[in-house]
């Protein structure tokens, strides 16, 4: 495996993370998980529908993420919502488009898989497994073009690092030298196919090799090593040196979607997982480590509470998804 | 005779044939150890062992262009996509391979393969989840292409599938797995190119296929009331087009409507369409009408996706057109 | 007025308007160095450089992806496949991801690419590499689909397409880019959505498109030289469709012939004919007939792809069956 | 870069070659030259028409293979004219093809780039890049099932290194350990753009490093070490401990087709890269180290021209393709 070169990922990084940062990147995992929570909740009483993928367990990769990259371009898959708020989507817009309602992100025409918003350049929410990664070399095709300083994250599971479109992906950005990060949410299964029945090679971020890319595995459950690595990867990414892969090993908590019991998980293991929870690790790392009072985070669970409680309750307020809107974004003018 | 479920009915057309055929072999995602996404192969895994049930990572194309390879040298393979929508980043080795084996080689290979999956729409599922490909792999020659309403035919269908020497689009849904009917316990298999009379009438040949048969029926009762006599032709197969059926039909009824789900143009319906004037044109007294969804990605929202749908009002309306038509 | 080749009339399209437009860009196998397969592309990388005009390996859904991705961030691809036959790898990002970018997203992102290949058959090259594309893009809400026969509509439909918001499907032919014809000097573009009449006359209407236009003019000398005065529409657009041209034309003449090459089934062809049946009902004397391939993958020798072919003899005969039909 | 372990590439060693032997792949080699050239001859005249790609310059490869894997599976893309002649498809139907005729592998109705054969399991001549890698898999699985004693041999380009089709194919290969010997022929170009256009790395074997299969990269230009490296390769995939993928360094002396005048070519390449031509190679070797009179490799090359002409007679006597079989190939009773 190539690493991302010693000097630039000391070059890159963000200064030491502060108590007032964390605080904040704890809020926003409370909130995704909250906010997933209550997804669960509408699905089951059938207020959301379709396919509806939750991202519990896995909150510190997007915030992490976010809090390197906050400015780049995003672009995810189907399992999208944690990116989707990490990103600036307003959990109340996000909420309603889960719900189809016309003050959704997309006015209820895309839903949970769909989720975009342009002012703060989050790009999806795609459905076909590795579909969406051969677009992130066009976005970094156009910063580099119009030299903006930024990079394209692109997010994207396990189960995705077969497909032939993650491939080619992979071999262009390398060829071009595009200002991208790919990151591989690595949490184990593809919906019931666990990795080793997956690929020969577990090590995922080996794909990298085979086409000359500088790639890092690393476990994820820590927000605050995930933003280190992240701005790592990206100042790499950035500067001009070409792409990273990065495998970051994480786990989902739910079933792949809502109506996955996950039965094929061995006993025990989501248990085990559940012992490296990012929530309760950034929680004792803020009482612990920088010394927060235990009733200033109980203050933000709180704060979070209602705003995920006031996401679901515009959704639920909201108006049904408009009829005459659907003809007009067919074509554009 | 047992009152099967859809899956059921699936599920004992592919284990009868692999008991009776050692080259056969069930491959795609979650086939075996998940028992299948929507548990149509349930407890296969268990019979017939990893070798023949066969779990795949997520690479369409790779697994199709296995199963192309395994069936050139003498394998039955059924390759399952998870829905036929992921089929799209398989399209070429379909129809651009497959579709092409045993012409390309004069008939020294043949392509004894059935590709399956559900077709479609479900519900809110939105676009990119909601591809009705029948008009996409119908389109070439080199390919058939089935589907099936009811379990019998699901069942009698996939048999002559898996019988069949050349590569077969077997088109399923995930809504109506869990629909039963009655499916007669003796083995027997539903011919290709045969269309089945849902109901015989003598005031419009109402012209459709798979799920849609259903929405079909559901207008049909609303007609009936109203003193309409109309037959239902449910084609089951596509590719071949049973010709006959559709154009005595229509030539009795002297009116025609076709309707299914996904996009009309050059939808499977156009096809229709197109033949029934050219073999109908005397017999016609008004102009065939389609139904079928509206012009749009498919939405997701509830409200959005029903006035998408080819529904049973929008077939009502169809109908009407036609029948009033004068 | 200059007299252009059409691969000269499409290269003075992309020139022009990436001379005016930085955001514009030229991506495709062997368009750079190599000057384009077929030298479209001829001199366009010396005249705007690498990062312009760019090669790529032979990975189709790689880089169409890429084409995406920039146009949703305000580039304006031109992606150039080397053929349509080659997007089959790359349908799925075109017709599950191009074409729902902008509804999916509520408007939020638009997708101003231009997708460009030759289109259908050349001359003997086989099943694998004659595929006509129309139908199996125009399908899809969301794409636009164009093509043109001469030099002229080359030139005013690319200018189109590139100044279009929306992905557009541009079907050319690698049998017709050294056809010559008159461009005027000045700049000026051909609108979407409009036939052109190739030929007025009242006794059929003969719709085609692309360069099978040039097999239509040679069957109509033929009637013409019979007495018969067909009217002749090149659609030049597929999606949308120029209804009311196509609606008038059959409208006056009663008799309705579309011809066009690749497979049959659920073609372009099939759904004018849909569409003209029930618009045109009252006028139509005599059922509309539709000219195509013959039905089996395209087969290498002369002899037998010229059996295939909707050649000028088999357009003659369907006229003739329209015509006599009484 | 993996390489088949030096245990199994021992075991797995054919007997060192005989003159005999090497004699016999002289000759393969030559007749695959001149049939290639009498190929050309009959394109400029109008004889063969649509695409048509010389192997010229790389029959050591498909000779050297044959002598390896004469009994397994092959499959190859469109510059297949010397793997179908090195797997024993007859110069004359091979020909006939080339010229549409009744008489051709195919009886006309494949043409230069679909020569398929099923009495030598010669599986086709595919036209599309990678496509019909993931075939070869299919094959292996075949094998496997049926417990031969086989492997699957598959050809592509370094073109087709760059493709999803391959990617995927290569991963269920090693996913699932299949019996398949993949084969690279590095021949620097794919149409015009040469290997470091296409790729980032340009020892492409190492594609396969992604995957976590072994591979191997070599010169392939003399006849007898392709014959013992894919033998070993063999023996590997054979003995059930995986694919293997071998990148074989060669040179197309000819244009991508028959249309292509090659003009991309630095000065003095092709020039240079013959000096190292498989048959030259072989007829030295022949003569210098094995003492074989050139008489006697004179006497092969008249024999070779009798049968390449031969067969060139026979194409253009025999009767056109019959218009009768053109709906008998579309279904298979
Ligand atoms: C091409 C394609 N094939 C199959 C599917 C169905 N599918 C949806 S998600 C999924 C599993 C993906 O797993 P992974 O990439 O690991 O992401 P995760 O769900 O773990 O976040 C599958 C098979 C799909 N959406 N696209
Ligand atoms: C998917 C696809 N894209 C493009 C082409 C057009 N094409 C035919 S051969 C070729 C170059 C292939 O080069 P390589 O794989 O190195 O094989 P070589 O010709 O050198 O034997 C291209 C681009 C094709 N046949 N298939
Ligand atoms: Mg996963
Ligand atoms: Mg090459």
């Amino acid at each position: 495996m190539s690493t991302i070169p010693n000097s630039l990922a000391s070059k890159c990084s963000l200064p030491a993370i502060t108590q007032e940062e964390l605080i904040h990147l704890y809020k926003e995992m409370r909130l995704i998980r909250r906010v997933e929570e209550l997804a669960a909740k509408a699905y089951t009483q059938r207020k959301i529908l379709g396919f509806c993928h939750l991202y519990i367990g896995q909150e510190s990769v997007a915030v992490g993420t976010a809090a390197a990259t906050k400015d780049d371009y995003w672009i995810a898959a189907y399992r999208e919502h944690g990116h989707a708020m990490a990103k600036g989507v307003p959990a109340k817009e996000m909420m309603a488009e889960l719900f189809g309602k016309a003050t959704g992100s997309a006015i209820g025409l895309g839903g949970s898989m769909h989720i975009f918003d342009k002012k703060c350049d989050f790009m999806g929410g795609w459905g076909i497994v590795g579909g969406h990664v051969p677009l992130a070399n066009g976005v970094a095709w156009a910063i580099k073009a119009r030299k903006e300083d930024k990079v394209c994250v692109c997010f994207f599971g396990d189960g995705a690092m077969h497909q032939g479109a993650f491939f080619e992906a992979l071999c262009l950005a390398q060829l071009y030298k595009l200002p991208c990060v790919f990151i591989c949410e690595n949490n184990y299964y593809a919906m019931g196919t666990s990795l080793d029945r997956q690929s020969a090679i577990t090590d995922l971020h080996r794909r990298a090799d085979g086409v000359g890319m500088v790639s890092e595995q690393f476990e994820g459950f820590d927000v605050e090593l995930v933003r280190d690595r992240v701005a790592a990867a990206r100042e790499y990414a950035r500067s001009g040196a070409g792409p990273v892969l990065l495998e970051i090993i994480t786990y989902r908590y739910r079933g792949h979607s809502m109506s996955d019991p996950a039965k094929y998980r061995p006993k025990g293991e989501l248990e085990e997982k559940k012992l490296s929870d990012p929530i309760a690790i950034t929680h004792k790392r803020l009482t612990e480590d920088f010394g927060v009072n235990p009733d200033v985070l109980s203050k933000i669970d709180a704060e979070v509470e209602i705003t995920a409680t006031e996401a679901y309750q515009f959704a639920e307020e909201s108006p049904e998804a408009d009829l005459s809107s659907l003809y007009d974004f067919v074509y554009a003018p | 005779m047992a009152k099967l479920q859809i899956r059921e009915a699936l599920r004992r057309a592919m284990t009868e044939e692999m008991e009776k055929d050692e080259s056969i072999f069930l491959i795609g995602e979650e086939v075996a150890q998940y028992n299948g996404a929507y548990k149509v192969s349930q407890g296969m895994l268990e019979k017939f062992g990893p070798e023949r049930i066969v779990d795949t990572p997520i690479s369409e194309g790779g697994f199709a262009g296995l199963g192309i390879g395994a069936a050139m040298v003498g394998m039955r393979p059924i390759v399952e996509f998870m829905t036929w929508n992921f089929s799209l980043v398989a399209y070429d080795q379909i129809v651009n391979t497959a579709a092409k084996v045993y012409q390309m080689s004069a008939g020294q290979y043949t392509l004894p393969i059935v590709f399956r999956a559900p077709n479609g729409q479900a519900e809110n599922l939105a676009a990119q989840h909601s591809t009705s490909v029948e008009s996409l792999y119908a389109h070439f020659p080199g390919l058939k292409v089935v589907t099936y309403a009811t379990p019998d035919d699901a069942y009698g269908l996939l048999k002559t599938a898996i019988a069949d020497n050349n590569p077969v689009i077997f088109l399923e849904s995930e809504m109506t797995y869990h629909v039963k009917g009655d499916v007669p316990d003796e083995e027997y298999s539903v011919p290709f190119g045969k269309a089945r009379v849902r109901r015989e009438g003598s005031d419009i040949t109402i012209i459709s296929w798979g799920k849609q048969i259903f929405r079909v029926m559901d207008a049909v009762k609303k007609l009936e009331a109203e003193g309409y006599d109309p037959e239902v032709l449910d084609l089951r197969s596509i590719r071949p087009l049973d010709q006959e059926a559709i154009f005595n039909s229509v030539a009795k009824t002297g009116r025609c409507l076709v309707t299914h789900e996904g996009h009309i143009f050059s939808g499977v319906g156009a096809e229709i369409v197109a033949q029934v004037q050219q073999a109908c044109f005397e017999y016609l007294s008004a102009p065939i009408v389609r139904v079928t969804n509206r012009d749009v990605p498919q939405p997701y929202a509830t409200i959005l996706e029903k006035e998408v749908n080819p529904n049973p009002d929008r077939i009502l309306e169809g109908a009407y057109q036609i029948l009033r038509y004068s």
